[in-house]
């Protein structure tokens, strides 16, 4: 099982870490909070490939399976929250003077 | 004792209760005009939930649901911490001006969920529940910071909390999936039988806690997963700032304990724990623990603003409360255990006074406490100075037990570096401690800095929470013996 | 000397003063308010006349005794009692401690009687007698003090009371200087007589007999033989620490400074303290002690030359001085010199004989100088005198008896008191030549500047302005009374010291059971006689140097004062210059220290403190930077989300995530490669 | 080499390319969309390791859902008149090195570790297995997810509502 | 009643502070009186004490022991003996006058008095407390109220004074901390008992320890305890180079506190290191003892003279000469002789009396003319006889002049020094010259010379003050001619601590 094929529970692995890497990649040089965000969905999948590809492989049964679709509905909740909050940041724009408003640095 | 899903419920009810209560509350909050009830209400529910706790405690403990979560008096100690931490909130809430505006039903329904979520944090035997619980407690705490309406610095918090804490979470459920492929399953247990019994490879377990630890770390707030800390502790309703920095700190160390203590380490019987050989974590946090309280304690001493001061210092305890994971043994636990309910108490009761002081003036600088004591608001300013030199870890405060035992704990093992690090941290830490008290008695009010009322219910709370500081900083056997029995795992 | 006789009187001697001192200490100033200085005067003087009493009581009692008896003890309570020490506070009479309260209550006795005269016009009397008392009590400690400790105890307190009376008129700083001067000299003596004390005592007790009682130590002397410390002989090292005090209190070089300067406090007092009793304390020590100093002839030989140097110095100096006082300061200073010359040829016995003579001829001598000042209504200086022996006769003719006595003059206790010395000084086995012969020189400059002293006040016409002449007054009969009191004894006492030439030696077989048996020098009747006729001519010849001088003015003193270009005469002059040096040497060199020391604290050891403090801060600083500009600097710096307001960018910062992942990460990365390393 | 190799090559190449194209592109939108082709593809990875019904959710969620919401909140905070939105990016090549030593170790830590085997591999379908499962022994963190889902709409409605109070 | 005699001793004062904390704030008169009242008893207890205490008896007395914490058998043990029993008796003596000698204070008197009395409780438990832990918490208690002290009632630059004392002593309790837990963790059974910790000295190793990362540590686990301890101690001393604390802290203080400062708080410092450091580190003390308490309280006295002698602030110049002082008791303690350690006792009892008139002497003037400037005043002896008869009577005490306390204590200091160090005594010694020259100096400069004519008028000293000052004076003469009356007290044990320690010199 050397080599990169389907049937081989390293390629998989492989796959995650470089979708881990990529997302780390972005979180660490995007400035941009929805890029940032961006990069959590492609840590989160790497993390779900990872528990698919180990319950196929390793446990066998489905909790790993389960667990990929716990932390989908958990991405979507964040997602959510998240979204919320920059609209709450984007409406307050529209009300007050920006060059007032101070940031959070002391 | 290991039970289904039925049979649980019978272990169930502070669970059930509240959310019990938090459903009620989302539901009277559409019906009733007076918003004080819902206040009254899940304070209610909260009580009723301790006493089932309490109810609880001591019972032999089991598996509940499938081995998802456990019952043992370590998770009811963190329950009742959580549950302490939520009655105090509530009540410093409704003597808050800056919550009065909020929407108080959804206030309360988010602040009872986040308890809930402690609860499973400290009693979560699964990676599934661990995680699951981990993102109940963030998700509402992200809500709570951005609470406040319609106001940029609270907004901006929240969406900063968010995106480190997607991010500490990714991390910490790639680690989770490694074990999970070493091992072949969630269960603390089963990871427990596997690595001892396999030979897992310690580089790949050593990354996995690695990455786990930041999703942890990232709750106790301790170096490098604190950045997010002074914003959001500055940025959030006062009282919800004083929730994370108990509530919170105390479930992180909850979780972690259950992970790291239980599941992947052993006890000898002389209350030693023993790690993985070759997989030392232990180290990485000694080391951790003592950057953290340095790097807390330096950055509090610029601080302006009390809130953000708060924060730094409860990054700089956040490193005491470390040690006493590092030295591995149950008087350190144990240590751990009473400082978490030391350092509620004398926390909570800071952010009471910044409560109070903020609802006089609606300012949070320190130069707003200027001669505190001469303007009419001696209780206050009296029991933040005892607060503050507790802090600090001056006997006769319940803060000098607290750090006597975490030091005990730590010359016991002869960590004696770490000691020394400690120590000369609590002599820095006195520096900004002792500053705000100056500012409160030596500096003399000027003629702008207006008289400060107290509520009498703020008054009785702020007497309350200092009597007990002195009180344990005086008679704390019975503390000692409750910590003691709390550090009870089941196991089989 | 196995049991001593027990009595309970000689506290008295003691404490009747201390009683008088507190009295007018606790008490004077209202008494002298309500009542009067007289009441002041009886209360100072009653307990000083009823000591002396006692102190004849015991005299007699003394007299009574067989010789190796001759000891009466006095024990109070025990005082200090620590391990191997015990001292108690006892005083002891023995025939030196005889003689040495005989003169102190005896002569101190007339100068209270004296001064109730002099100072009767000052607002502070009561202050005066109050101190007056208060040092007679110290000074009898000193003497009658069975232990070096407790000795030390007076040997301090006559410094304080010696301080406070040359500061007694405190208005000007110039009395208050003198008066410290004079206290921190001598507790440069002190330091050397405590070190002393230490030395003897453990010396003692590492051979089981620590103590500090003067009986004691005589008895387990024989324990110094062969004691080394610092590679010295113990007995030579304390006992130059002990001479070290002595110097100090008895004004010897090199700490002789203070005492010309003392003589800003009242006259009265200069005659009590600063030549009748306090200064000889150190001769008096060393003869305490002559059994310790017997056994360094090293130190006997030091004691000896610095004696004779002094002895000689101070004359020269007197030579020079105008200043009636001061004259008589340095030959005061000079006397002392002979006193130590004769204590370093360890004839102790002669040292007390003219400290006992030296007492009242000089007493006299102040006393007398005194009566003049208050005639010429506070004048010292000489030069606007003269004359005035019509004016006061009776000073006039005590004057000249005392001044007869100090020349040597044959028949006067000076005479015999000398002789005896520089007798010794020839032949006594521990002497040199060259001692006698700076003695002699001495003794001829001593007779030159007396009588030029003389003819300068009392013949010639008076060069006094017309005012003070007018006042020109004989003193009351308080004052002139002691004097001739004490004129007369500056004649006899003499008499009971007679040299064994012209028979036998009262003085010398009285001190014996204290000294030992006075060793017979051989020499023969005809040697005797012979030095005492070379003294005698030298003496004469300086008072006729003086009679042309100063009485016939046919020799002009600048003819002598110009001799090597004046330098000389400067050096004289200028005191050698003691003063200068030490000003400059040791008050500034310890002013310079302290400044330093305090300049240390200031800046560098608070420096490092703060400066601690401000690294605290910097690094918390550096570290606010990090948090605050690398990190969320960095994101200020370059856009985040933008959104559409009135057609401008917004910008929220999601804070400092990225910078700090990059540490994490980081971190992470070293920790894994680094388990990589060992793991592997 | 089978067509399902080569199918997974292809996979593969979609996802990571997009994830890449996420990483890098300068443009907020290219990113949003490029993440698009990364989900799907995972889903597509699922297939492979025959977790039907988590590919399917997979789509329904990320694609159908989180998707969707990135999107709008993109469009939302972007000016909509065509303004290049810069997306500038700081430290980059730091960052990549660090990330590139750490998928280097990641992947070395991968090979080495000797991961549970299962006897043999089987293909199912999971769904009814899925479904039993989450009203049996995973019924506990479904109820607490619900939880966390009702406490999340609850939240957002607040964040998102408060200027309409004003 | 007397077998709790030394509880009530201490825990009077509490009670008192509760009792004025319920008064009404602007009953100053009645606040004043109440905490008088409540320092009276511990006085009156005091002189009970004085007369049953057995002085042939070196062991304890008076001993209460009831177990407070048992599972770390943590217990309330007091007790006292000739280490203790003088400064039992200083402290209730100085705290009684002192809340006389702060009779002017008139701004925030209630918190005033209250903290004062709590610090009197503070430091009556320290000299007490024979459980480690508890003299620790006393040890700490009385940081706070001295903190507030200074720092409220004090003068212009009181903040940083307040502060600066406050790191100084926190730091060093801190370490002292770290030593009672080792101790604490290498007795058998573990224990913070004095007396038994004491019994297992011999326990306590001196081979060379290996503490990561020192891993080649020449000291024995006894010296690094030791060590620690003895920071902590000399900050409280002072001892050089940790006294600085001391000028600022003294300067700033109001009298009252000044005196209880130097009568008391530095007197814990040679306590500690008599009662702990001596019994329980024997060999460390016999090791480190002619550097760190010989030569340095050597270089104390000379330091601490000539640093005072630099003053012109009279208030510094007496702070410094208590850092001289000291010097004499670390001297006297290091020459492990009967005369060496029982003098060192009696200095500290000396100095609580002798410094204490020094700082109420300058306090009446300072309460006068409002400065402290040395060379500002002059003549003050004709305008003030009274007052200047007693200020030399506490001077010429503190120069160690012969028939006052002083000297007794400094002459069996030097003496008791002289066995083990005759180097070190001579040098001591000459800081009895430095004494009289900057003492003399200052009476020359203050109270002698032309009368100043800005103060021709200065009032007399009152009577408070003088009642103040008349008490301790006659202790002064008291014990410089009958020394008895102390060293009685002390002898037995002090002897028996001192053979401890001889027994372990090598």
């Amino acid at each position: 099982m050397n080599g990169f094929s389907p049937q081989d529970l390293n390629s998989y692995l492989v796959l995650g870490a470089i979708l881990f890497s990529l997302g780390l990649y972005t979180v660490l040089t995007r400035r941009n909070a929805i890029s940032v965000l961006m990069g959590v969905e492609l840590i989160l999948n790497s993390a779900n490939i990872n528990y698919v590809a180990f319950a196929h492989f390793s446990s066998g049964g489905v909790d790993g399976q389960i667990y990929a679709i716990f932390v989908i509905m958990l991405a979507a909740a964040e997602a959510a929250v998240g979204l919320a909050i920059v609209l709450a940041i984007f409406q307050i724009f529209h009300t007050i003077d920006v060059s007032a408003t101070e940031t959070l640095k002391e | 004792m290991d039970l289904g899903n039925l049979g649980s419920l019978d272990f169930f009810y502070p669970e059930s209760i509240l959310t019990g209560t938090i459903l009620l509350v989302i539901a009277l909050d559409l019906v009733l005009k007076n918003k004080r009830v819902v206040g009254i209400l899940s304070l209610l529910g909260c009580f009723l939930a301790l006493g089932a706790t309490l109810q609880l405690y001591g019972s032999s403990g089991g598996w509940l649901f499938q081995r998802m979560i456990v019952l043992d008096n370590f998770s009811l100690f963190f329950k009742l911490v959580a549950l302490a931490a939520a009655i105090l909130v509530l009540l410093m809430s409704l003597s808050s001006r800056e919550v009065e505006t909020l929407h108080q039903g959804e206030y309360c329904a988010i602040l009872l969920s986040s308890t809930l979520g402690m609860f499973f944090m400290a009693s979560s035997t699964n990676l599934l529940m661990a995680y699951l619980s981990l993102e109940l407690v963030s998700i509402t705490s992200y809500i709570l910071t951005g609470f406040l309406p319609h106001n940029r610095r609270s907004s901006e918090a929240a969406l900063k909390y968010l995106i480190y804490g997607g991010v500490a979470s990714g991390t910490m459920i790639y680690g989770m999936s490694w074990i999970f492929g070493m091992t072949g399953t969630l269960d603390y247990a089963g990871i427990h039988q596997a690595l001892f019994s396999g030979a897992p490879n310690r580089v790949a377990l050593f990354t996995a806690f690695v990455f786990i630890l930041a999703g942890f770390g990232y709750k106790i707030v301790f170096v490098p997963f604190h950045m997010w800390s002074p914003d959001v502790y500055q940025g959030a309703p006062t009282p919800v700032t004083a929730f994370l920095s108990v509530g919170s700190n105390a479930a992180g160390v909850a979780i972690l304990v259950r992970f790291f203590f239980p599941a992947v380490s052993q006890v000898a019987p002389d209350g030693s724990w023993r790690f993985l050989s070759g997989v030392e974590w232990p180290q990485f946090l000694l080391m951790v623990s003592m950057v953290t309280m340095t790097l807390g304690n330096l950055s509090a001493l610029g601080q302006q603003n009390v809130k953000r001061l708060l924060a730094y210092s409860g990054i700089a305890h956040a490193g005491y409360i470390l040690m006493g994971l590092v030295v591995l043994n149950n008087e350190g636990l144990q240590a751990m255990l009473f400082y978490i309910v030391v350092y509620l108490i004398m926390n909570v009761g800071a952010f009471l006074v910044v409560v109070v002081v903020a609802n006089a003036t609606g300012k949070e600088e320190i130069q707003d406490y200027r001669g505190l004591a001469w303007r009419g608001a001696v209780v206050p300013a009296v029991s933040m100075a005892i607060f503050l030199f507790s802090l600090t870890g001056l006997p006769p405060f319940a803060g000098f037990v607290g750090k006597f035992f975490l030091f005990a704990a730590v010359i016991k093992q002869e960590f004696y570096l770490l000691a020394v690090v400690a120590v000369i941290n609590s002599v820095i830490s006195l520096y900004y401690y002792a500053y705000i008290v100056k500012v409160m008695f030596l500096d003399f009010p000027e003629p702008s800095d207006g008289q400060i009322q107290t509520s009498p219910g703020a008054g009785i709370l702020l007497g309350l929470l200092s009597c007990m500081t002195l009180v344990i900083g005086i008679y704390w056997g019975p503390l000692v013996a409750f910590t003691n029995q709390s550090l009870k795992f089941f196991s089989k | 000397m196995e049991h001593p006789i027990q009595t309970d009187y000689l506290r008295w001697i003691v404490l009747l003063p201390l009683l008088g001192a507190g009295l007018n200490g606790l008490l004077g100033a209202p008494l002298q308010k309500r009542i009067g200085k007289w009441w002041v005067s009886v209360v100072a003087c009653a307990p000083v006349v009823l000591a002396f009493a006692v102190s004849l009581a015991a005299f007699f009692k003394l007299r009574a005794l067989h010789p190796e008896q001759r000891f009466l003890i006095d024990r109070v309570y025990s005082w200090l009692s620590l391990g191997s020490l015990h001292v108690d506070v006892s005083f002891w009479v023995d025939p030196l401690s005889a003689v040495m309260i005989l003169v102190v209550t005896g002569i101190g006795g007339l100068i209270h009687i004296y001064s109730t005269g002099y100072m009767h016009e000052d607002r502070a009397y009561w202050r005066y007698f109050a101190f007056l008392n208060l040092f007679t009590f110290s000074m009898l400690l000193l003497v009658t003090a069975d232990s070096l400790l407790l000795m030390f105890i007076g040997w301090e307190g006559v410094g304080l009371c010696s301080w406070a009376l040359i500061g007694f008129w405190y208005h000007d700083h110039v009395n208050t200087r003198a008066g410290n001067k004079a206290f921190i000299v001598n507790r440069v003596g002190d330091f050397g007589f405590i070190l002393g004390i230490f030395l003897i005592f453990w010396t003692l007790d590492q051979q089981g007999h620590g103590t500090v009682t003067f009986r004691e130590i005589a008895q387990s002397a024989s324990l110094f033989q062969g004691q080394q410390i610092w590679g010295a002989g113990v007995v030579t090292l304390a006992t130059l620490f002990l001479f070290v005090g002595a110097t100090g209190k008895s004004a010897q070089i090199p700490l002789h400074v203070w005492l010309p300067d003392a003589m800003q406090g009242p006259t009265p007092v200069s005659a009590l303290i600063h030549a009748a009793t306090m200064v000889t304390a150190g001769v008096y020590m060393i003869a305490r002690l002559n059994f310790l100093f017997s056994m360094a002839p090293l130190t006997l030989g030091i004691v000896a030359g610095i004696g004779a140097a002094t002895a000689l110095m101070a004359a020269t100096i007197a030579l020079t001085q105008t200043d009636i006082k001061r004259v008589l300061a340095y030959s005061t200073i000079s006397q002392l010199g002979y006193m130590f010359l004769a204590a370093g040829v360890a004839a102790y016995g002669a040292a007390v004989f003219h400290l006992m003579t030296h007492a009242f001829f000089k007493a006299c001598l102040f006393l007398g100088s005194g009566s003049v000042i208050h005639a010429m209504g506070g004048e010292q200086d000489m030069r606007k005198m003269g004359g005035l022996r019509k004016a006061m006769p009776v000073t006039f003719w005590t004057f000249t008896i005392a001044v007869l006595a100090i020349s040597g003059a044959p028949l006067t206790a000076g005479f015999f008191s000398k002789d005896e010395i520089l007798w010794q000084a020839y032949t006594s086995k521990h002497s040199l030549i060259w001692l006698w012969v700076l003695g002699l020189i001495g003794a001829g400059l001593t007779a030159f500047y007396m009588f030029r002293q003389l003819f300068m006040v009392f013949f010639g016409d008076s060069r006094a302005d017309h005012h003070t002449q007018e006042h020109l007054h004989e003193s009351p009969k308080v004052m002139t009374l002691p004097l001739v009191v004490l004129a007369i004894g500056s004649i006899a006492a003499g008499w009971i010291g007679l040299p064994a030439a012209f028979g036998h030696n009262l003085f010398a077989e009285w001190l014996e059971p204290v000294f030992g048996p006075h060793e017979e020098v051989h020499a023969s009747f005809a040697a005797e006689v012979g030095l005492m006729a070379v003294s005698v001519a030298v003496a004469s010849f300086g008072v006729f140097l003086a009679y042309l001088m100063y009485y016939k003015r046919s020799l002009a003193p600048e003819r002598f004062a110009s001799i090597a270009g004046g330098f000389f005469y400067r050096l004289f002059h200028n005191k050698w210059y003691f003063d200068e040096i030490y000003q400059f040497v040791f008050v500034g060199g310890t002013l310079l220290l302290a400044r330093v020391g305090a300049w240390i604290d200031q800046h560098i050891i608070d420096g490092i403190v703060d400066g601690s403090a401000k690294t605290t801060a910097f690094i918390s600083w550096i570290n606010g930077l990090f948090d605050n500009y690398v990190i969320d600097g960095m994101v200020n710096a370059v856009a985040n989300i933008t959104y559409w307001t009135g057609g401008k960018f917004r910008k929220v910062q999601t804070g400092n995530i990225n910078s700090y992942l990059y540490v994490i990460l980081a971190a992470v990365v070293v920790a894994i490669i680094v388990k990589l390393r060992f793991s592997s | 080499m089978d067509l399902a190799t080569v199918l997974f090559y292809l996979i593969a190449v979609i996802t990571i390319g997009s994830a890449a194209m996420v990483a890098f592109s300068r443009n907020i939108i290219y990113s949003a969309f490029s993440l698009l082709g990364t989900f799907a593809g995972v889903a597509g990875i699922y297939i492979f390791l025959g977790a039907d019904f988590v590919a399917a959710v997979q789509l329904l969620i990320y694609v159908g859902g989180i998707l969707v919401l990135i999107l709008f909140a993109v469009m939302l905070t972007h000016r909509i008149t065509d303004v290049q939105i810069t997306n500038r990016a700081a430290g980059r090549l730091p960052g990549l090195a660090l990330v590139a030593i750490l998928l280097a170790l990641l992947i070395h830590t991968i090979r080495q570790t000797p991961w549970a085997k299962v006897k043999e591999v089987v293909y199912a379908p999971t769904t009814a297995k899925i479904g039993d499962l989450f009203l049996r022994n995973y019924l506990l963190p479904f109820e607490l997810a619900s939880l966390v889902l009702l406490a999340a709409l609850i939240g957002a409605v607040v964040l998102a509502r408060k200027e309409i109070r004003e | 009643m007397t077998d709790h005699v030394l509880t009530y001793m201490t825990f009077f004062p509490l009670a008192g502070m509760i009792v004025v904390l319920l008064l009404p704030r602007d009953r100053h008169e009645l606040i004043r009186w109440t905490s008088a009242i409540f320092t009276v008893p511990p006085l009156l207890l005091a002189v009970w004490l004085y007369h049953n205490f057995d002085i042939t008896n070196p062991g304890l007395q008076f001993r209460e022991q009831i177990p407070w914490i048992p599972a770390y058998n943590i217990q309330y043990f007091i007790g006292v003996d000739g280490i203790s029993i003088s400064m039992v008796l200083l402290t209730a003596l100085l705290s009684f006058l002192c809340i006389f000698a702060s009779w002017g204070i008139d701004k925030g008197v209630k918190g005033y008095f209250a903290l004062f009395l709590l610090l009197d409780t503070g430091m009556m438990g320290v000299f007490v407390a024979l459980d480690f832990f508890l003299f620790y918490i006393f040890w700490e208690v009385m940081l706070l109220p001295m903190y507030f002290l200074i720092g409220i009632w004090g003068g212009p630059r009181r903040e940083y004074a307040a502060i600066k004392f406050f790191l100084y002593t926190l730091f060093g309790s801190v370490l002292m901390l770290l030593a009672i837990l080792a101790l604490y963790f290498s007795s058998e059974p573990q224990t913070f008992d004095m007396t038994q910790l004491i019994a297992q000295s011999n326990k306590y190793g001196t081979t060379p320890l290996a503490i990561w990362p020192f891993d080649h540590l020449r000291w024995g686990f006894q010296h690094v305890v030791w060590m620690a301890l003895f920071v902590g101690f000399a900050i409280k001393i002072p001892a050089f180079p940790f006294h600085t604390w001391l000028p600022d802290a003294h300067v700033e203080a109001p009298t009252a506190i000044s005196v209880i400062l130097a009568g008391i708080l530095l007197k814990m410092g040679t306590y500690g290191i008599l009662r702990i450091n001596f019994p329980m580190l024997p060999d460390a003390t016999a090791d480190l003892a002619y550097v760190l308490l010989g030569a340095l309280g050597t270089w104390n006295i000379i330091y601490g003279a000539l640093c005072a002698m630099a003053q012109k602030d009279f208030k510094k110049l007496v702070a410094y000469s208590s850092v001289s002082h000291m010097g004499y008791v670390m001297l006297g303690m290091a020459g492990f002789t009967s005369q060496g350690i029982n003098g060192a006792v009696l200095q500290m009892f000396n100095h609580g009396t002798i410094t204490g008139m020094l700082f109420l002497m300058v306090g009446v003037i300072y309460d006068r003319a409002h400065h402290r400037d040395v060379e500002g005043f002059g003549g003050l002896a004709s305008v003030m006889p009274v007052y200047t008869a007693i200020s030399a009577l506490a001077i010429f005490a503190s120069m160690g002049l012969p028939g006052l306390s002083g000297f007794i204590s400094e002459v069996l200091v030097l003496l008791g020094s002289w066995q083990k160090y005759p180097i070190l005594t001579v040098f001591a010694a000459t800081g009895v010259i430095l004494t009289a020259g900057y003492l003399l100096w200052t009476i020359q400069r203050v109270y002698l010379g032309p009368i100043n004519e800005k103060y021709k008028a200065m009032p007399e000293i009152n009577a408070r003050e003088l009642f103040t000052m008349v008490p301790l004076g006659i202790i002064v003469i008291i014990v410089g001619v009958y020394p008895s009356v102390v060293l009685d007290l002390l002898r037995a044990s002090l002897d028996q601590l001192n053979q401890t320690v001889v027994a372990h010199l090598g």
